[in-house]
């Protein structure tokens, strides 16, 4: 047995041989495919078994909870910690808290999906095996990347191979870990 | 959909990719972006010497006076926030309705929209008599036991324009990801590649990753569009919520959301023009893209015509002598020729956008998107002082006359806003790279049959 | 305020200016008022609270009478013309902060004038003269004496010739027994008087009347009808603070008012014109014409001038209960006519009645031009002026400068080093009235003692001391003359009583003048009416009175009631003269007089009569301070002695050259607005069936906000006020407001908490003027709270609406929300570390505002907490009139109304149940708590109205907006 | 290429990123103590004399009044002329050389120049006379001022702690006969100690014009 590798990486031309590639590796039983793409490619995420993602419902709660604790902060302030006589306006006029309570919604919904979305896709992640590849760089320029993982169950390099090989891409190469 | 396609000529997505990539990364430039920094970074100096000058002496170096307290720092940040609108309409708006020609303005809008905004920011600040206790305006717990008063539309104003700046820094930094993953496999020099690296956050286009970032990146553009709209129509509330006639108006918020918007793509085009023809992008940003933006100022330019209309009708209609009397010192008073200036640069030359051939000529749109952000700049002037120079009380009348100060800052503010906008073409991608490589992509799927 | 009054007796050390005696360091720190200056950081320390810098606290070496931190109030007076109005000055920790009037003084009633307000800034002027001076150089205290000495021997041998003493209008009894005594020393010695607004011509008058000199005391309380000819009678001269409070008290609303009827007529607009029922604007010609033409309609002549002729049915109508006031400016043949009219009519007797002369019956104008022929003569050899500034203020054609010039040995003993110290050999500080002993009489004789509330600030010494050195030497000093002068020299207990309850009441019981019988001669009193083709009218300057206050920043930033002018003085000249000479405001004329030529820049004026070119005194001073110096033009070389009010001009032409302005109102028309309502006597009467016609109370949403306590009102009553400025100056005093300077005023900045507004009704020819004081309003839905960001501007408990300087960053939303722009911003660092006044005269119970900081009227605050305090370490509520605002206690017509809402007796609730009560701007729902009476008026149905107005809008009344003129760059 | 960051840089960049969060965060910390954290125990500040309180107040029972003479009339509660420490130390301790001084301000009529202990920002009017008439101890504010050798300030005098009494007044008043006693309030109440004076309503004691103006 050589080193222990991260998995087999094939190189494509176009988006189209990669979503096909990707989607017969599934069905012939491979579990762990991760497919690279310079750009989002329709359909490319089911082809890898994408589940379907929790950051609109992260989203969400951001936003009640801003909202929430926006208006709460103005009703406090104004109605139990300090509550002043301003232009004979009752101390808790709600309609004038409204803008801000708005605002605070949008502002923690908006972060709360960025910090979910890089949370699921585990980032930052500056240093990650895939960039051992040399060919990997036009991952981000005119390249397609399908990559079968070795610590997938039952992984067996020399069948993998053989799988790829099938699927007459540009190289296939070992990423190692 | 309009038969020209969005991307002219036969680019791949190398050739593409190399294209955008190499106006960062390859040196030397043209020329004339180094005379644009060195001018700019002239003004920006002007800028910040009158800013150091107004700390020590006051804002009496100002014009303003009573009755005009608000004056120029006032209107420049209701400009400069509204120019800040275009940028994240774009990203979002269009984003939400599928407008794939947003895609190779996107990028540089939303980084004049954050300039923009950010300048602005800087004018309430500057505007305040002791600068050093603005931070009272932020809720924190404090010894004094004392808040802000939330019924303030300053108030409001300062969370929209802070939530607005974050918002959009973060929506054009997430758009940014990708494209500095580009960079950083590109990079000429192992630094480069690291900084490029680090804010890439090791971002490598894993299919999941996609399909997440894709999620998400619609939510920021369907938070970002209801914010746009907010902010704008919040900055109107503090002249709408003020009683001073020609403030307290109800048309406010969607005529300065429009305002907003015709001044934001009127720069958008002062800056699309020079750039597309200096980088050679005239087959990204192609006169599609500047016939679509001309008709987005056409309509709202309408709006806000609309707007100046309903002004005179309602204060007409309503009967109200202190209306009246705004309305009439707007027509004949020491202003008139303010009023008069905004409605030629705002409603009439406009109108030339009816016609084809101004929308795609060049010049003619880059003409017009000057004339127009004169207009709109003037068209906050009228509202500010004109308003205020005459309110109820005749006794209480005058003039607001302009000081040499108000003028440097404000060209100042201009210059550094360029000074900004330069140094960005040079360090990051002026136009989304990998959303190029995707037009290409759909255009290619879509030769198939 | 009673039980705080003190005599200068009871605190020896008052005395004591604290900054020379390490002793009287203030317990409330100088800092306490500085803290605004302090650094953002340093700011940021004192917001801490506890982490300012290591400050000092530093204790008397001696106990004190006073419980430092409590003002003093010290009965005084202080004379203006040789007349004495009383005051009561507030003393903190022994300085001088402010002057009220002496209620029980008869020339006061508890208010004064903008100069006894304005005297404080003039005690602690830095450009005062402060050593003794030879030739300008200084000299050792003992200087003087020294050289008196022997000048003294040689003029007793010859029996004092060539001694000459030169003098103001002086009511001092102290002062003339020493004139007495010095007259024994020296028999030969002659005192002359010169006093550059003198009463010349009413003497005069009254000796052609009446056969010897005798001054006129009017009871306008009797008066129905009223008519003045170019008299100013509520606006100036002695006595004007009473006579205006008399005259409107008759305007003042009731049940069923008894209202006065005035008719004026006048050059040059005035405060009494502004009030007139009819005025009518005539050169002084025309006037002495309409003076004549009265005359002979009393007679039985018949007249064609409907004004006059309904004026003298007016007059015959009230016979006994009427009375006719001459100007000043007025022939004296004018002026024995008007004195024979009263007596026809009844007046003489009730409602004007003759005293002797209070400042003796003198001639000021033979005066001087005896003293100047024996001076250029080279008969004077030693010449003693005390005070005034002759150098400066005498008539163009007596050639005093050349005289004096001629005087070997001469003295300038003043309050300044000036034009005429330059002249004279000596310059002896004078001590301001503030400083020293010594008494005067009111107008109506009435005798008060000045005492001095705080030790001399530049040394000097007063007239008094400057006396006795000529003197053979007397026992005691200045106190003890006084006191002498008032107690003889009984040291009993009981005479040590009544000497304190005189210092304390401030006047010496029943001391007034007796009237004098008098009858008038007949004979041919025909006032010379010939028409001039220009006539220069000369005024003293409102601000300015004859010049001796040019270096006053105070008086200098009042606007003028009329012309709205600061810093400034201007030939005002009527629309219709400006289109005969071609010029505008801005524009500059050149007039000559006699041999003298004066460059002056032109204002238009409203109201002013054609032909005629007025031109205030006072300004134009060379040496009189650092503020003063070079401010405005001197109108004094075009004035000939014999004709001091009013004199042909030889010559007046538009020259080249464009002058700006400084002025605080640009718009005088009401703009259909109504700010200012008007209504006359008959439709008064009918209110009390239906109250005045107001807007009705818009709804609103919103639940109010209830006021348990106290609930802080104000009435300003429109009816009696006559525009004189005395409340913002007051203000200006007792809220340590700054001024600002002509420029920023042109830019609008001026700080004025409250405001007078003027507006013109009608045409410009005969335009009618209204005047309007405007604080803030105190709104309970006040706009501007609303908008502000931090919090700064809010309300209290008691609904004032209060502006907390220390939390203001200035985002100046506020102002911009306030519908009545009393809001004032710190555009610049106004309030200097070193800046006038000192900070040892600021009030301590009022924070010193530094630039960035928006401020505003709050009702006195520290005076409401004063009482408060007070009332709260009794135990009891706060009665009706305990608090009375800077600005209702120095109103001479007692036209504001101040107190409690919640108290329904109270006098300020009473007045808002009046049907003359009206809310300004009511429509936008502010809900002011201060609130206007109309403005009521009661015309002659027989006069004809002056024509409407033609025309409208900008520059119809004023000259156009221009950024030259306010809100310039 | 091969990877852009070594698994060093990584490391270093974390750590990196981690002294950031630190030295940010304490940094904030610092500075909101500085400027606005309560600071109760200040040090007592030098000054000219040594005087102690303890002895004079704690030991001798010496009335607050008769140094401080015009605490009930005035805001400000005075500080004792040199005349008033003469009336008794020209006859007791008249060799002590701690009291050179006082005697040098009596024979010279310069003042004593004490070191303020309790200092408020410029524009805040506390008022003396009026807490004491409304029963507020003067230990509330200035503490066992009888148990001090050299006094020092125990309240922090900010805002907050002002709006603390001025909120809920009532547990710190008690009978006026009672305010110069220097016992804790709580006490004095529990031996029936009442407040005998009524005040004014909590809303008016948090008007900012209460102590601004």
């Amino acid at each position: 047995m050589s080193a222990p590798i991260y998995g087999l990486m094939a190189e494509f031309a176009s988006a189209d041989k990669l979503v096909a590639a990707a989607r017969e590796a599934r069905e012939s039983g491979h579990p762990r495919v991760e497919a690279y793409s310079p750009f989002p490619i329709e359909g490319l995420d089911d082809a890898v078994g994408f589940a379907g993602s929790r950051v609109p419902l992260a989203t969400l709660i951001g936003g009640i909870v801003g909202g929430g604790g926006g208006f709460f902060l103005q009703w406090y302030a104004a109605v139990i910690d300090y509550p002043i006589n301003i232009g004979g306006r009752p101390p808790n006029s709600w309609p004038a808290f409204i803008p801000i309570t708005f605002e605070m919604t949008v502002l923690f919904a908006a972060l709360t999906a960025v910090v979910a979305m890089l949370v699921a896709n585990g980032l930052p992640k500056l240093r990650h095996p895939v960039f051992n590849v040399r060919e990997f760089d036009h991952s981000t320029r005119n390249r397609f990347f399908l990559c079968l993982r070795a610590d997938a169950p039952k992984f067996d390099a020399a069948q993998a191979r053989r799988f790829l090989e099938r699927l007459e891409p540009l190289k296939i190469v070992e990423v190692p870990l | 959909m309009a038969s020209t396609p969005l991307i002219r000529g036969r680019w791949g997505y190398a050739s593409i990719t190399d294209k955008i990539a190499d106006i960062v990364l390859r040196r030397p430039t043209h020329w004339i972006w180094g005379v644009g920094l060195l001018v700019t970074l002239l003004m920006s100096v002007f800028f910040f010497g009158a800013m150091g000058y107004l700390f020590t002496r006051g804002v009496g170096i100002w014009g303003v006076n009573i009755p005009v307290a608000w004056g120029f720092a006032i209107g420049n940040f209701v400009w400069w926030i509204g120019i800040g609108h275009a940028g994240t309409f774009i990203s979002a708006f269009l984003l939400l309705l599928r407008q794939k020609w947003r895609n190779s303005i996107n990028r540089f809008a939303e980084a004049m929209t954050l300039f923009a905004a950010g300048i602005a920011g800087i004018w309430p600040i500057l505007h305040v008599g002791r600068p050093w206790f603005a931070y009272w305006l932020v809720p924190y717990p404090n010894v004094m036991n004392y808040w802000p008063q939330w019924r303030s539309p300053l108030v409001w104003d300062f969370f929209a324009i802070s939530t607005y700046l974050i918002v959009s820094l973060v929506f054009w930094y997430v758009g940014l990801v990708p494209d500095l993953a580009t960079l950083r496999d590109r990079a000429t020099s192992k630094t480069k590649a690291m900084v490029y690296g680090f804010f890439a956050l090791g971002w490598r286009g894993e299919a999941r990753h996609w399909a997440r970032y894709e999620i998400a990146y619609l939510l920021l553009g369907g938070l970002a569009a209801p914010l746009v709209v907010s902010v704008h129509s919040i900055v109107s509330l503090d002249f709408a919520v003020g009683n001073t006639p020609g403030y307290h108006s109800t048309i406010f918020p969607p005529y300065f959301v429009a305002g907003a918007l015709y001044s934001g793509f009127a720069m958008v085009l002062t800056l699309a023009i020079p750039m597309r023809h200096f980088f050679g992008l005239e087959d990204f940003i192609t006169k599609r893209h500047l016939d679509n933006a001309a008709k987005i100022m056409l309509a709202t330019g309408l709006i806000v015509a609309y707007g100046y209309c309903m002004e005179v009708f309602t204060a007409f209609y309503s009967n109200d002598e202190y209306e009246i009397g705004m309305t009439m010192n707007r027509f004949f008073g020491p202003y008139a020729f303010v009023y008069w200036g905004v409605i030629t640069c705002n409603v009439v030359i406009p109108q030339l956008l009816w016609f084809r051939f101004a929308r795609y000529n060049v010049w003619i749109l880059f003409a017009l998107s000057l004339v127009i952000q004169l207009g709109m700049w003037s068209e906050r002037f009228m509202i500010v002082v004109t308003s205020l120079s005459r309110d109820f009380l005749p006794s209480s009348w005058g003039l607001f006359v302009p000081s040499i100060w108000d003028v440097t800052m404000l060209i100042g503010s201009i210059g550094f806003f360029f000074f900004l906008f330069l140094c960005f073409i040079r360090v990051l991608p002026a136009i989304t790279i990998f959303e190029m490589r995707e037009l290409k992509h759909e255009e290619l799927e879509g030769r198939q049959p | 305020m009673s039980e705080l009054r003190r005599t200068f007796e009871e605190m020896p050390q008052q005395a004591v200016p604290l900054e020379r005696d390490a002793a009287g360091q203030p317990f409330i720190r100088v800092t306490r008022r500085e803290f605004l200056k302090l650094s953002a950081a340093a700011a940021a320390l004192a917001t801490a609270g506890c982490r300012g810098p290591v400050e000092e606290i530093v204790p008397y070496v001696n106990p004190r009478l006073v419980a430092p931190g409590l003002p003093q109030f010290f009965a005084s007076a202080m004379t203006l013309g040789g007349c004495a109005t009383g005051v009561l000055v507030e003393s903190n920790m022994g300085r001088p902060t402010k002057i009220e009037g002496n209620p029980s003084h008869p020339a006061s009633l508890g208010s004064t004038s903008v100069f006894e307000q304005a005297a404080i800034l003039e005690l602690w002027d830095p450009d005062r003269a402060s050593a003794l001076a030879m030739r300008g150089q200084p000299q050792a205290s003992d200087a003087l004496q020294t050289a008196l000495l022997g000048r003294m021997q040689r003029l007793e041998q010859r029996h004092g010739e060539g001694l000459r003493i030169l003098m103001r209008y002086e009511s001092s009894p102290t002062l003339a027994a020493q004139l007495q005594a010095l007259a024994q020393r020296f028999p030969a010695m002659r005192v002359h008087s010169w006093e550059p607004l003198h009463r010349d011509h009413s003497l005069q008058g009254a000796r052609l009347a009446f056969g010897r000199a005798v001054e006129p005391l009017y009871r306008f309380g009797d008066a129905d009808v009223v008519v003045a000819f170019g008299a100013d009678f509520v606006g100036e001269g002695p006595g004007h603070l009473r006579y205006a409070r008399e005259f409107m008290d008759r305007r003042r609303y009731r049940e069923n008012p008894p209202v006065n009827r005035l008719y004026a007529f006048e050059p040059t607009p005035t405060l009494t014109g502004a009030i007139a029922d009819h005025r009518d604007a005539r050169s002084p010609a025309e006037v002495a014409q309409a003076l004549a033409q009265l005359a002979g309609a009393l007679g039985g002549g018949k007249v064609d001038d409907p004004m006059v002729a309904a004026a003298a049915r007016d007059l015959q109508a009230h016979r006994g209960r009427c009375v006719v006031v001459p100007g000043e400016a007025l022939a004296p043949e004018a002026h024995a006519l008007v004195h024979r009219m009263n007596a026809q009519l009844g007046a003489a007797g009730t409602v004007v009645q003759y005293i002797a002369p209070i400042c003796g019956d003198v001639d000021c104008t033979r005066s001087l031009q005896e003293l100047v022929a024996d001076m250029a003569a080279g008969r004077v050899d030693t010449l003693l002026i005390l005070g005034g500034n002759p150098v400066y203020d005498a008539p163009g054609d007596i050639a005093f400068r050349d005289a004096l010039a001629r005087v070997p040995f001469s003295v300038h003993h003043a309050l300044r080093m000036d034009e005429t110290s330059a002249t004279t050999t000596w310059h002896v500080p004078l001590t301001h009235f503030l400083e020293h002993w010594s008494d005067a009489r009111a107008f109506d004789g009435t005798a008060s003692v000045v005492q001095p509330v705080v030790a001399p600030l530049h040394g000097g010494f007063s007239h008094h001391e400057m006396l006795a050195m000529l003197l053979a030497p007397v026992a005691g000093g200045p106190r003890d003359w006084v006191r002498a002068q008032w107690l003889g020299n009984a040291g009993d207990a009981q005479a040590g009583e009544r000497w304190r309850a005189l210092l304390r009441d401030g006047i010496v019981a029943d001391s007034a003048a007796q009237p004098v019988q008098v009858a008038a001669r007949n004979g041919d009193f025909t006032p010379p009416t010939a028409a001039q083709p220009w006539t220069l009218v000369f005024r003293p300057d409102q601000s300015m009175h004859d010049g001796e206050f040019a270096n006053n920043a105070w008086l200098q930033e009042i606007p003028r009631t009329h012309s709205k002018l600061v810093w400034d003085n201007a030939a005002y000249v009527s629309p219709a003269s400006a289109q005969k000479l071609g010029v505008k405001s801005g524009d500059r004329i050149e007039v000559a007089s006699g041999d003298a030529r004066v460059v002056a820049p032109v204002w238009i004026l409203p109201g002013q009569a054609d032909d005629t070119i007025t031109l205030p005194l006072g300004y134009g001073r060379a040496r009189v301070g650092r503020v003063g110096n070079g401010v405005g033009f001197d109108a004094y070389p075009l004035r000939p002695a014999p004709m001091a009010w009013a004199a042909p001009a030889r010559s007046v032409r538009r020259i080249e050259g464009e002058h700006t302005f400084a002025t605080t109102q640009n718009h005088a028309e009401m703009e259909e607005r109504d700010p200012v309502r008007r209504i006359n006597v008959p439709e008064a009467r009918e209110l009390h069936q239906k109250p005045i016609e107001n807007a009705p109370e818009p709804e609103t949403l919103y639940p109010g906000w209830t006021y348990p306590g106290y609930r802080w009102a104000m009435v300003v009553d429109l009816a009696t006020c006559i525009g004189c400025n005395a409340c913002t100056i007051a203000c200006q005093a007792e809220n340590n407001i700054p001024t600002v300077g002509k420029e920023e005023v042109r830019h609008g900045r001026e700080m004025h908490w409250i405001r007078v507004d003027r507006y013109y009704e009608g045409s410009q020819e005969r335009p009618r003027t209204h005047f309007q004081p405007v604080p803030c309003m105190q709104c309970e839905n006040a706009p501007c709270e609303l908008v502000c960001p931090v919090g700064a501007t809010v309300h209290d408990s008691e609904g004032i609406n209060v502006q907390v300087y220390n939390r203001c960053v200035g985002t100046r939303f506020c102002s911009n929300n306030c519908p009545y722009k009393v809001r004032r911003f710190n555009f610049l660092h106004y309030t200097k570390r070193d800046g006038e006044p000192p900070l040892d005269a600021r009030n301590p119970q009022v924070t010193l505002r530094m630039r960035g900081i928006m401020e505003k009227c709050n009702y006195c605050l520290q005076r409401i907490t004063r009482a408060r305090l007070e009332t709260e370490r009794e135990g009891r509520r706060i009665r009706d009139g305990e608090v009375v605002t800077a600005c209702q206690a120095v109103c001479p017509t007692a036209a504001i109304t101040f107190g409690d809402l919640s108290d329904p007796e109270s006098a300020v609730s009473k007045a808002k149940r009046s049907p003359l009560d009206y809310a300004l701007l009511r429509e936008l729902n502010t809900r002011p708590r201060t609130t206007y009476h109309a403005k009521v008026l009661n015309p002659n149905p027989d006069v004809p109205a002056p024509p409407a107005g033609e025309g409208k809008g900008e520059g119809h009344m004023v000259p156009p907006t221009t950024p030259g003129e306010r809100g310039g760059g | 290429m091969a990877q852009v960051f070594s698994a060093r840089a990584v490391l270093l960049l974390k750590l990196a990123a981690l002294g950031a969060v630190v030295v940010m965060g304490t940094g904030l910390i610092a500075t909101y103590k500085y400027f606005w954290g309560p600071d109760t125990v200040a040090e007592a500040p030098e000054q000219p004399i040594p005087f102690s309180h303890k002895h004079h107040v704690g030991d001798d029972g010496i009335d607050c009044r008769y140094c401080h003479d015009s605490v009930e009339k005035s805001s400000f509660a005075g500080i004792p002329s040199t005349h008033t420490c003469m009336s008794c130390h020209s006859q007791l301790f008249t060799d002590q050389k701690m009291l050179e001084p006082v005697r040098a301000s009596m024979a010279t009529g310069q003042p004593l120049h004490w070191t303020r202990v309790h200092t408020l920002p410029d524009f805040v009017y506390f008022d003396h006379s009026i807490h004491i008439a409304k029963g507020v101890g003067c230990i509330e504010c200035h503490g066992q001022v009888d148990r001090m050798p050299l006094v020092r300030r125990v309240a922090s005098l900010q805002m907050q702690w002002c709006l603390e009494c001025h909120r809920d007044p009532e547990p710190h008043r008690r009978k006026s006969s009672l305010v110069f006693v220097m016992r804790p309030t709580s006490e004095i109440r529990a031996e029936g100690g009442l407040p005998d004076t009524k005040i004014q309503s909590t809303r008016r004691l948090t008007d900012c014009s209460t102590c601004h103006r």
